[in-house]
C-alpha cells in the first residue's frame, strides 16, 4: 500500500519529467488517463472505513482514512475519465506537452492531498493541486483567460499564505507533537490561539471552495480555459479545500461558536450561490455558482458537525462530495461536447444527475442529502437546507434551459460525449454501494416513503418555482460572473497595481545614491542611539 | 590640549566632512575623493589610538601603525580600480555619472 | 656664532617663503605665479638648508644639501613644464 | 609651541580637507587633496608614526593624487548633474554628517580610561625576528598573513584595472600619455632622476628592517621613477602580456608564498620563520616585494592597456 | 596601561593547516594564473577549486567528527599579536557550499571563458578566472578568520574580486553599476574599519574570541558595534542599501552573477552574523535587532514587489536576491539572547538553511536565466515564450529554484521559512511572521509570472538558439540541491551549533 501511495504521487510527476523528451511526449499525452490508476486501487482498498498510516523517513506521513479514500476514489475516477478525454482532445493540438505538464502536476497534488498525513506534505501537495492550475486555465487563451488564471493563482497564493500561518501556529503551540496532523489537531482546542487558527483555516480553505464572499474568483476561473481542465478543477481540485477543512477542524471536539459561524457562512454561501447563479447567462458560470452553493452546503454540514462535536461529519461530507466530484466534472465535460447536438435523452440524463444536487430521490445526491440529515435535523437549519435544495433545483433548471438554448459554440472544444456520460452514470451506483459503509444504515432506508417525501418536496417546489418564473417570463438582472466578488477582485487588482507602483517608485527613490548614503548615515546614528539608550549598562 | 585629543577631534571632523561630501557631491570623482578623505580620517583616528598606546619606550603602538599602512594600500587599490572604472565609463558614456537617468533599462 | 648664523639664515628663508606664498596667491597669471614660486624653491629653501647645516653632523648636512639639489633640479624642470603648458593652452 | 603647531596643523587639516570636499572645480579639489595628504603626513609625524607618514606621503598623497589628477584632467568636462539636490537635502546631509562627527568626537572623552597597547608584547618578541623596526615586525612577522593578503589585493586591483581594457586593446601597452609628443625637458628629468631614485628606493627597502621605511615605500619610489620615464616618453610601457612583466608582477607574492610554505616544513607553521633565518628571509622577501610593488603601482597608475596608436 | 586579560589561548588543532590551505591554495593559483599569462588557466582553476572542495569537505568531516572547531595559529603567533583561523560548524558548512557553487559556476563558464586557440591570452578569460579564484579565497578567509582586521582585508578582497566580474562586459550601464558597487562598498568597509579602530582602542585586541571574553557595554563598544554593523549592511546590500546590487548582478556574465548573488553577498552577511552571535552576543538589544529585522522586512516586501515589476529576467532575479537577503535578517531578532534554547536554535537553523538554500537556488536561477538569454538572444520577460520547447531543462531549473524561493515544500527555502516562521510566531513577532508569509506569496507571483511566460508559444519571428546540455544540467543540479534540502528534518541541526555557545 505504501508503494501505491508513492506511485500515486510520483507517477504523474515522473510522467511530467518524461515530457522533457520530445520523443516520449506524445506517448505521455496519450497516457494521461492512466496516471491516476494507483489512486483508484488505493481508494478501493480503504473506503470501507479502515485507517492506515505510513511514516516515511523524515517526518513524511501519509494517512488513508475513510473521508480521504472516498474523495480520492471519486477524484481518481474523474481524473481518469477526463484524462482520456483530454488525450483525445489534445491529439494533434499545439502545445499539448505544456498542457499535459500542468495537468499531471495538478493531478499529483490533487490526489495526494487526500492522503497527506503531516502538515508539510499537506502543504506541499495542496500547493501542487492549486498553483499549476494557472497553466490549465490560461492554456491557449487570450488576455481574459490569462487574467482568470492570474486571479485564480492569486486566490490560491493568498489561501496558501493563510494556511501556512495556520499550520505553523498549530505546530508552535503543540510542542513536541511533531508534524503529523492528527495529534496537532487534537491539541488544537487547548491552544491559546485556537480561534485564530480556526479562522485562518476557514478563510484559507474557504477561498479554495469559494465560500461567499470569497467566491469571486471561481466563476471567472471556471468560465475560462478548456472545459476538460475546468471539469477536473471544479470536480476534483476544489475538494482539496474540503479535505483541508475536514483535516484541520477539530471535528471531534464540540466548538459551538466556531461551528455556528461556519454553518452560517456555509448556508449563506449555499443560498447566495443558488440565487446569484440565476443571474448568469453562461452555462459555465452557472455551474460555478452551483459549485459555490454545493460546497457551501458541505461547509455548513462541517460547521454543524463542529458545533455538535460530531466526528462523522467529515465522512458524511466526503460521501456527498463523491457525487459532486463526478457530476460537476461530468456536466463540465458535457458542455465540451456542444459542438455536436446534445440529444434530448442526454439532456434528460444530465438533468436527472444534476437534480441530485437538490436531492432528487433515487439519485446518488439524495443519499448524500440523507446522510446530512443526522447533523442538520434541527428546525431552522433543516429549513434552510431545504431552501438551498429549492434554490439548487431552480438553478439546475436554469442551467438546462441555457444549455438547450445555447447557440453553437464558435470555438467548439469537441470532447467525446462518452466521457461525461461515463462520469454521470458512475456516480449514482457508486453512492448507493457506499451508503451502508458510510452511514451504517441500509440503503433501503432511503426508499421509505416519508424519506422520499422529505427529499422530493424541495425539488418539486423548486421545479414549480422555476416553471413559474419561466412562464412569467421574469427577467432576472444579468450580473457579470463573480458579481460583487468580481468587483472586489477588480478593485483589489487596481489597488494592488497602485500599491506596487508606489512601492516601485519608492524603491527608485531609495536606490538613488544620495538617498541611500543618507539613509546609511541615518541608520548608523539611529543604531548607535538605540544601542546607547536601550543598551545594557 | 594634547595632540591625542586634538588629532582625534580633527579626525572626527574629517570623517564628518567626508560623509557630507560623499552624500551630496554629484561627480563620482568627488565621491572617490571624499572616500579617500574618509579613509584618511579613520586612519588618523587609528593613529591617535596608537599614539595613546605609547609605552615600552615606543612613541606609539606599532600594531595600529602597521594596520594603517595595510589600510592605506588597500584604500589605494580601491582608488586605482575606481579611477579606471570612472575613466572607462567616461569614454563609454561620454560622461562619468553613477546616477541612472531612468530606472530599469528598457 | 653658528646659532646666530642659523637664526639669520632660516629667518631670511622663512621671509622668502612668506613672500613667495603671498606672490603665489596674489599674482595674476600662471607665469607670474611661477616666478614667485621659483624664488621660494631656490633661495628660500637654500637659505633654510644653509642655516641648518652648522647645526648638524657632516652626513646630515650632506643629505640636506642633496635634498636642496634635487629640489633645484626638479623645480626647474617642473616650472618649465608648467610654463609651457600654460603658454600652450592658456589658463583653465 | 608644539601645541600651537598641533592646533594649527589640525585646523589646517580640517580646512584643507573641507576645501577639497566643497571645491567646485574638480581639478582644484584634487590638488587641494594632495596638499591635504602632505599635511596629513606631517600629522603622522606628530603622532610618532614615521612609517605611516612615509606611506601616506608616498601612497595616500602621491600615488593616489597622481591617479586623481589624471582622472580629473580627463573628466574635467563633466558638468551635467542628473540629480539636482534640494537645499533641504543638503542641510539634512550636513546635519547627519555633523551628528556622526560629533558622536565620534565625543568618544574621545569616553574611551575607556587606561590606554591599551601591544607595544610591549611586540617589543618582547621582536628580537626573535632580528628586525629593529617594530612596525616592520608587525607587518612581516606577527601579522604577515595580512601583508600577504594585501599583496593579493594589489594583484587583484591590477586585475580590476586591466579588466577595463577594451578587448581589441588587450595585450597592448597601458595608455599613460599626458603629452601629445615627447617632452624634451621632462625627458631630461626622466633620464637624470631615476638612477638617484633607484638608489634611494633600495636604501629605503634595506633600511626598512630597522628604521622607518620598507618594501612599500621603496616600491613606491621605484614606481614613481618608472612612471616618470613612461610619462616623459623615454621608454614605452611594456605590453601587459609581456612574460617579463608578468614575472616581475608575481615575483614578490611568489617569494612571500614560498617562504610561507617553508614555514610548514620548519618550524612547522605557515608563515613562521625558521629559527635564526628570519631576518635574511624577510629581507629577501622585501626585495622581491619592492620590485613587484613598484611594477604593480606603476601599472595601476598607468591604467588599462590601450591600443598602441590610440591618442 | 591596562594589563591584557589572560585569555583562553586557542591552539592549532589537528587538521588546522587545512584552513590555511583553503585560503592560500586559491591565492597560489591566482598568482600562477597571472604569472603564466593565461596558459592553462582553466586547468589551474579547476584544480584549485577541486582542491578547495576537498579541503572544505575534509574540514566539515573533521568538525563533525570531533564535534569541536578546527583552529590554526598563523605563524605560531597567538592573538592579540597574531592571527588565528578557526572553523566551527557554520564555517565548515559555508566552506563546502561555497566550494560546490564555485565548481558549478566554473564548469558553467568553462566554454565562455576559454582561451582562444593560437591567439594571445584573452582579457575576459584572465580577468574572470583570476577574479573567481580571488572570490573563492576571500570567502574562505571570511568564513574562517577570527581577526577583525584580517576580515577587513578579506571583505575588501572580496569586493575587489567582485568588481571585475560585474564590469567584465563593459557597457556603460555595467560600468556604472560596478562603480556604484565599488564606491558604496568602500564606504561600507570604511565604516566597518572605524568600528574596528574603536574596538582596538578599547580592548587592545582584534581577535573575535578575545573580544568576546572581555566585552563591556561601554559607549565605545556600542558605537563600534553600530559602525561595524552598518558598514556590513552596506556590503550586504540590505534594503535600502541595495542600490548597487540589481544592476551589478544583472550586468555580470551568468556564472559571475550566480557567484555574486549566491555567495558574495553572503560573505559580509556571514561576518555580521558571526559578530552579533559570537562577538557581541551580550550587546544584542531587542531595539537594535528589531531595526535590523525591520530593514529585512522592508527588503522582503519592497524587493519582491519590485521584482514583480521588472521587465528583464536578470533584473528580476537580482531583485529577488534583495528580497531573499531580507529573510536572513530576521534571525537577529528571532534568536534573542533570552529566548528558549529550542526556539533560538530553530531560528538559527532556519537562517542558515535560508542562506544555503538561497545560495543554491539563486545560483541555479541565475545560470538558468543566463541560458535563457542565450537561447532567446535577449532576456525580456515578455518574450520568453518558446523556451520550454527549446530548452526544457532550463525551465525546469528555473522552476526548481523558484520552488525554493517561494518556500514551497519540499525545498530548503520552505524549511528555512518554516523554521523562521515557527520562531516568529512562537515569540509573538506577528508582523515578521506576516512578512515571511507575504514574501513567499510575492515570490510565488513573480516566479509564476516568469514560468508562465517561459511556457508560452514563441513570439513570432523569434529565432531560438540551442545551448549545450552540460550547462543546463549544471543549472539544474544546483537548483536540485536547493530542493533536496527540503528532505532535511524540520528541526535544529546540531552541526550548526558546533563551536558556538548559543
Amino acid at each position: 500500500m505504501i508503494f501505491a501511495i508513492m506511485a500515486m504521487i510520483l507517477l504523474p510527476l515522473a510522467m511530467a519529467l518524461l515530457l522533457l523528451s520530445p520523443a516520449l511526449r506524445p506517448v505521455v499525452v496519450r497516457g494521461l488517463g492512466l496516471a491516476p490508476l494507483p489512486a483508484l486501487l488505493l481508494a478501493a482498498a480503504a473506503c470501507g472505513g479502515s485507517v492506515s498510516a505510513f511514516t516515511f523517513p523524515g517526518a513524511w506521513r501519509y494517512v488513508l482514512d475513510q473521508p480521504g479514500a472516498l474523495m480520492l476514489g471519486a477524484c481518481a475516477l474523474l481524473w481518469i475519465i477526463a484524462g482520456f478525454a483530454a488525450s483525445t482532445w489534445l491529439a494533434g493540438r499545439g502545445g499539448r506537452g505544456r498542457f499535459a505538464l500542468w495537468w499531471l502536476l495538478t493531478l499529483s497534488g490533487s490526489l495526494g492531498v487526500f492522503v497527506a498525513g503531516d502538515v508539510v506534505s499537506f502543504y506541499a501537495l495542496y500547493a501542487l493541486a492549486s498553483l499549476p492550475a494557472y497553466g490549465l486555465i490560461a492554456f491557449d487563451g487570450g488576455e481574459a483567460e490569462r487574467r482568470a488564471g492570474r486571479v485564480t493563482i492569486a486566490a490560491a497564493l493568498i489561501g496558501e499564505g493563510l494556511i501556512l500561518a495556520a499550520l505553523v501556529l498549530l505546530v508552535v503551540h503543540a510542542p513536541g507533537q511533531g508534524l503529523a496532523i492528527t495529534p496537532l489537531v487534537a491539541a488544537l482546542p487547548s491552544s491559546p490561539y485556537c480561534g485564530v487558527i480556526v479562522a485562518l483555516v476557514v478563510i484559507g480553505f474557504g477561498l479554495k471552495i469559494g465560500l461567499a464572499p470569497l467566491h469571486g474568483w471561481m466563476p471567472m476561473s471556471y468560465a475560462a480555459g478548456p472545459l476538460v481542465a475546468t471539469a477536473v478543477l471544479s470536480g476534483a481540485t476544489s475538494k482539496a479545500g474540503l479535505i483541508g477543512l475536514i483535516r484541520f477542524l477539530p471535528l471531534g471536539e464540540a466548538m459551538p461558536v466556531a461551528g455556528g459561524i461556519i454553518l452560517a457562512a456555509g448556508l449563506i454561501s449555499a443560498l447566495y450561490g443558488a440565487l446569484l447563479g440565476l443571474t448568469q447567462t453562461n452555462p459555465r458560470s452557472v455551474l460555478a455558482y452551483s459549485s459555490i452553493s454545493q460546497l457551501g452546503q458541505m461547509a455548513a454540514v462541517l460547521g454543524a458537525g463542529l458545533a455538535a462535536g460530531a466526528r462523522e461529519a467529515g465522512v458524511i461530507v466526503a460521501f456527498y462530495a463523491v457525487y459532486h466530484v463526478l457530476i460537476k466534472g461530468g456536466l463540465f465535460l458535457m458542455l465540451g461536447t456542444q459542438g455536436r447536438r446534445i440529444a434530448a435523452w442526454q439532456l434528460g440524463l444530465a438533468g436527472f444527475a444534476a437534480l441530485g444536487f437538490a436531492g432528487l430521490p433515487f439519485t446518488g445526491g439524495a443519499l448524500g442529502k440523507l446522510a446530512f440529515k443526522d447533523l442538520t435535523a434541527s428546525g431552522a437549519t433543516s429549513m434552510l437546507f431545504s431552501l438551498a435544495a429549492v434554490g439548487s433545483t431552480v438553478l439546475v433548471l436554469h442551467f438546462l434551459r441555457l444549455v438547450r438554448a445555447a447557440a453553437q459554440d464558435p470555438k467548439p472544444q469537441l470532447l467525446s460525449p462518452a466521457a461525461w456520460i461515463a462520469a454521470v452514470i458512475a456516480a449514482t451506483p457508486l453512492q448507493w454501494s457506499l451508503f451502508a459503509a458510510v452511514t451504517g444504515a441500509s440503503a433501503n432506508s432511503a426508499l421509505r416513503p416519508e424519506v422520499l417525501f422529505d427529499l422530493a418536496w424541495p425539488v418539486a417546489a423548486g421545479a414549480a418555482l422555476g416553471w413559474a418564473l419561466a412562464a412569467a417570463g421574469t427577467q432576472l438582472p444579468q450580473l457579470p460572473p463573480g458579481d460583487i466578488g468580481a468587483r472586489l477582485i477588480a478593485a483589489l487588482e487596481r489597488q494592488a497595481g497602485r500599491l506596487a507602483s508606489a512601492v516601485v517608485r519608492a524603491e527608485t527613490q531609495a536606490h538613488q545614491w544620495p538617498v541611500s548614503t543618507l539613509t546609511l548615515a541615518a541608520a548608523l546614528i539611529l543604531f548607535v542611539a538605540l544601542q546607547t539608550v536601550f543598551g545594557p549598562r | 590640549m594634547s595632540p591625542v585629543l586634538l588629532f582625534w577631534l580633527a579626525g572626527s571632523g574629517l570623517i564628518g566632512l567626508s560623509v557630507y561630501g560623499l552624500i551630496v557631491n554629484p561627480h563620482p570623482l568627488c565621491k572617490l575623493l571624499a572616500l579617500n578623505l574618509l579613509g584618511s580620517g579613520v586612519f588618523l583616528l587609528f593613529g591617535v589610538i596608537a599614539r595613546r598606546g605609547a609605552s615600552a619606550g615606543l612613541g606609539g603602538d606599532p600594531v595600529p601603525q602597521a594596520l594603517v599602512i595595510t589600510g592605506i594600500v588597500v584604500a589605494f587599490s580601491a582608488t586605482a580600480i575606481a579611477v579606471a572604472l570612472l575613466l572607462r565609463l567616461h569614454s563609454e558614456a561620454g560622461e562619468a555619472s553613477i546616477d541612472e537617468e531612468e530606472d530599469g533599462q528598457p | 656664532m653658528a646659532d646666530l648664523f642659523t637664526i639669520l639664515a632660516v629667518t631670511a628663508g622663512a621671509v622668502l617663503f612668506l613672500a613667495g606664498t603671498v606672490g603665489l596667491l596674489r599674482f595674476p597669471g600662471t607665469l607670474a605665479r611661477l616666478h614667485a614660486l621659483t624664488k621660494v624653491d631656490n633661495l628660500g629653501l637654500g637659505l633654510v638648508v644653509l642655516g641648518l647645516m652648522p647645526q648638524m653632523g657632516l652626513l646630515a648636512a650632506a643629505k640636506m644639501l642633496a635634498v636642496w639639489l634635487l629640489v633645484q633640479f626638479s623645480g626647474a624642470i617642473v616650472t618649465q613644464i608648467l610654463a609651457r603648458s600654460a603658454r600652450g593652452e592658456g589658463e583653465r | 609651541m608644539e601645541t600651537a603647531f598641533d592646533i594649527v596643523l589640525a585646523l589646517l587639516l580640517l580646512g584643507v580637507g573641507g576645501w577639497s570636499v566643497i571645491a567646485r572645480n574638480m581639478m582644484t579639489a584634487v590638488i587641494v587633496f594632495i596638499a591635504y595628504g602632505l599635511l596629513l603626513s606631517l600629522a603622522w609625524v606628530r603622532l610618532h608614526a614615521i612609517d605611516v607618514s612615509l606611506t601616506e606621503a608616498a601612497i595616500g598623497s602621491g600615488a593616489t593624487g597622481l591617479l586623481m589628477v589624471i582622472a580629473a584632467h580627463k573628466v574635467a568636462g563633466d558638468t551635467k548633474r542628473v540629480v539636482q539636490l534640494s537645499r533641504g537635502f543638503h542641510a539634512l546631509a550636513a546635519v547627519f554628517a555633523a551628528l556622526v562627527a560629533i558622536g565620534i568626537a565625543a568618544l574621545a572623552f569616553v574611551l575607556p580610561g587606561e590606554p591599551v597597547s601591544l607595544a610591549a608584547p611586540v617589543l618582547a618578541r621582536l628580537p626573535e625576528s632580528g628586525l629593529g623596526n617594530p612596525v616592520a615586525g608587525v607587518l612581516f612577522v606577527f601579522r604577515s598573513f595580512d601583508t600577504l593578503l594585501e599583496k593579493v589585493v594589489l594583484l587583484l586591483a591590477l586585475t580590476g584595472v586591466w579588466a577595463l581594457a577594451r578587448d581589441e586593446d588587450w595585450g597592448g601597452v597601458p595608455g599613460l600619455r599626458l603629452f601629445p609628443e615627447r617632452h624634451s625637458v621632462l625627458g631630461l628629468l626622466a633620464r637624470t632622476l631615476p638612477p638617484i631614485g633607484f638608489v634611494f628606493a633600495i636604501y629605503m627597502t634595506w633600511a626598512g628592517a630597522d628604521v622607518p621605511g620598507g618594501a612599500f615605500q621603496g616600491g613606491t619610489v621605484l614606481a614613481a621613477m618608472w612612471i616618470l620615464v613612461m610619462v616623459a616618453g623615454v621608454r614605452k610601457a611594456p605590453r601587459v602580456s609581456s612574460p617579463l612583466l608578468r614575472l616581475a608582477i608575481v615575483t614578490g607574492p611568489v617569494v612571500f608564498l614560498l617562504i610561507g610554505f617553508l614555514g610548514f616544513l620548519t618550524p612547522g607553521a605557515f608563515l613562521a620563520y625558521p629559527e635564526g633565518f628570519a631576518k635574511p628571509l624577510i629581507v629577501a622577501m622585501e626585495i622581491a616585494l619592492t620590485l613587484s610593488i613598484a611594477v604593480i603601482l606603476g601599472l595601476l597608475i598607468a591604467g588599462p592597456p590601450k591600443g598602441e596608436d590610440a591618442p | 596601561m591596562m594589563p591584557l586579560q589572560a585569555l583562553a589561548v586557542t591552539e592549532t588543532t589537528p587538521g588546522g593547516a587545512l584552513l590555511v590551505l583553503g585560503i592560500v591554495m586559491t591565492a597560489v593559483a591566482l598568482v600562477g594564473l597571472i604569472g603564466l599569462g593565461g596558459r592553462g588557466a582553466r586547468a589551474i582553476v579547476i584544480a584549485a577549486l577541486l582542491f578547495q572542495l576537498y579541503v572544505s569537505v575534509r574540514v566539515a568531516l573533521m568538525v563533525a567528527g570531533t564535534q569541536s572547531p578546527l583552529a590554526y595559529v598563523v605563524g605560531g603567533f597567538h592573538p592579540p599579536l597574531g592571527i588565528t583561523l578557526r572553523a566551527d560548524g557554520i564555517s565548515a558548512l559555508m566552506m563546502v557550499v561555497s566550494a560546490a557553487i564555485f565548481l558549478g559556476a566554473a564548469a558553467f563558464a568553462w566554454k565562455d571563458f576559454a582561451q582562444p586557440k593560437g591567439k594571445p591570452e584573452s582579457r575576459a578569460s584572465l580577468i574572470f578566472w583570476t577574479a573567481l579564484l580571488a572570490m573563492a579565497s576571500a570567502l574562505n578567509l571570511l568564513f574562517t578568520s577570527s581577526d577583525l582586521f584580517n576580515l577587513y582585508v578579506g571583505i575588501e578582497l572580496l569586493t575587489f574580486a567582485a568588481i571585475p566580474v560585474a564590469a567584465i562586459k563593459g557597457g556603460a550601464d555595467t560600468l556604472r553599476a560596478a562603480l556604484r558597487y565599488l564606491l558604496f562598498a568602500v564606504f561600507g568597509s570604511m565604516l566597518y574599519l572605524f568600528g574596528i579602530v574603536l574596538l582596538y582602542g578599547a580592548y587592545g585586541t582584534l581577535d573575535i574570541s578575545g573580544l568576546a571574553a572581555q566585552l563591556q557595554p561601554n559607549a565605545a563598544t556600542l558605537t563600534a558595534a553600530g559602525f561595524v554593523t552598518v558598514g556590513l549592511l552596506a556590503k550586504t546590500a540590505l534594503f535600502p542599501f541595495h542600490l548597487w546590487l540589481p544592476p551589478a548582478h544583472a550586468g555580470a556574465p551568468a556564472a559571475g552573477s550566480a557567484v555574486l548573488s549566491a555567495l558574495v553577498v553572503k560573505g559580509s552577511l556571514f561576518l555580521l552574523m558571526r559578530l552579533w552571535f559570537d562577538t557581541f552576543p551580550t550587546l544584542r538589544e531587542p531595539a537594535d535587532m528589531q531595526l535590523l529585522a525591520l530593514f529585512g522586512a522592508l527588503a522582503v516586501i519592497v524587493g519582491s514587489i519590485t521584482a514583480l515589476r521588472q521587465q528583464r529576467l536578470k533584473l528580476l532575479v537580482a531583485y529577488s536576491t534583495v528580497a531573499q537577503i531580507g529573510y536572513m535578517f530576521f534571525v537577529f531578532t528571532l534568536a534573542p539572547k533570552d529566548a528558549g534554547a529550542l526556539i533560538a536554535e530553530t531560528a538559527w537553523t532556519g537562517a542558515w538553511t535560508q542562506v544555503v538554500a538561497h545560495a543554491f537556488a539563486k545560483a541555479g536561477m541565475f545560470l538558468a536565466a543566463g541560458l535563457a538569454a542565450e537561447v532567446l538572444g535577449h532576456d525580456r520577460i515578455r518574450d520568453l515564450g518558446g523556451l520550454s520547447s527549446r530548452a526544457p531543462l532550463v525551465v525546469l531549473a528555473f522552476a526548481l529554484s523558484g520552488l525554493s524561493l517561494m518556500g514551497l515544500p519540499p525545498s530548503g527555502g520552505f524549511n528555512a521559512k518554516f523554521m523562521l516562521l515557527v520562531a516568529a510566531l512562537a515569540e509573538g513577532h506577528w508582523a515578521w511572521g506576516a512578512v515571511i508569509i507575504a514574501g513567499g506569496m510575492l515570490a510565488g507571483a513573480y516566479v509564476f509570472g516568469v514560468l508562465a511566460r517561459m511556457m508560452a508559444e514563441p513570439a513570432a519571428g523569434a529565432s531560438l538558439k540551442a545551448v549545450g546540455h552540460g550547462r543546463q544540467w549544471i543549472a539544474l543540479g544546483l537548483s536540485a540541491v536547493a530542493v533536496l534540502m527540503g528532505l532535511l528534518p524540520l528541526e535544529p541541526i546540531a552541526f550548526l551549533a558546533i563551536g558556538r555557545a548559543l
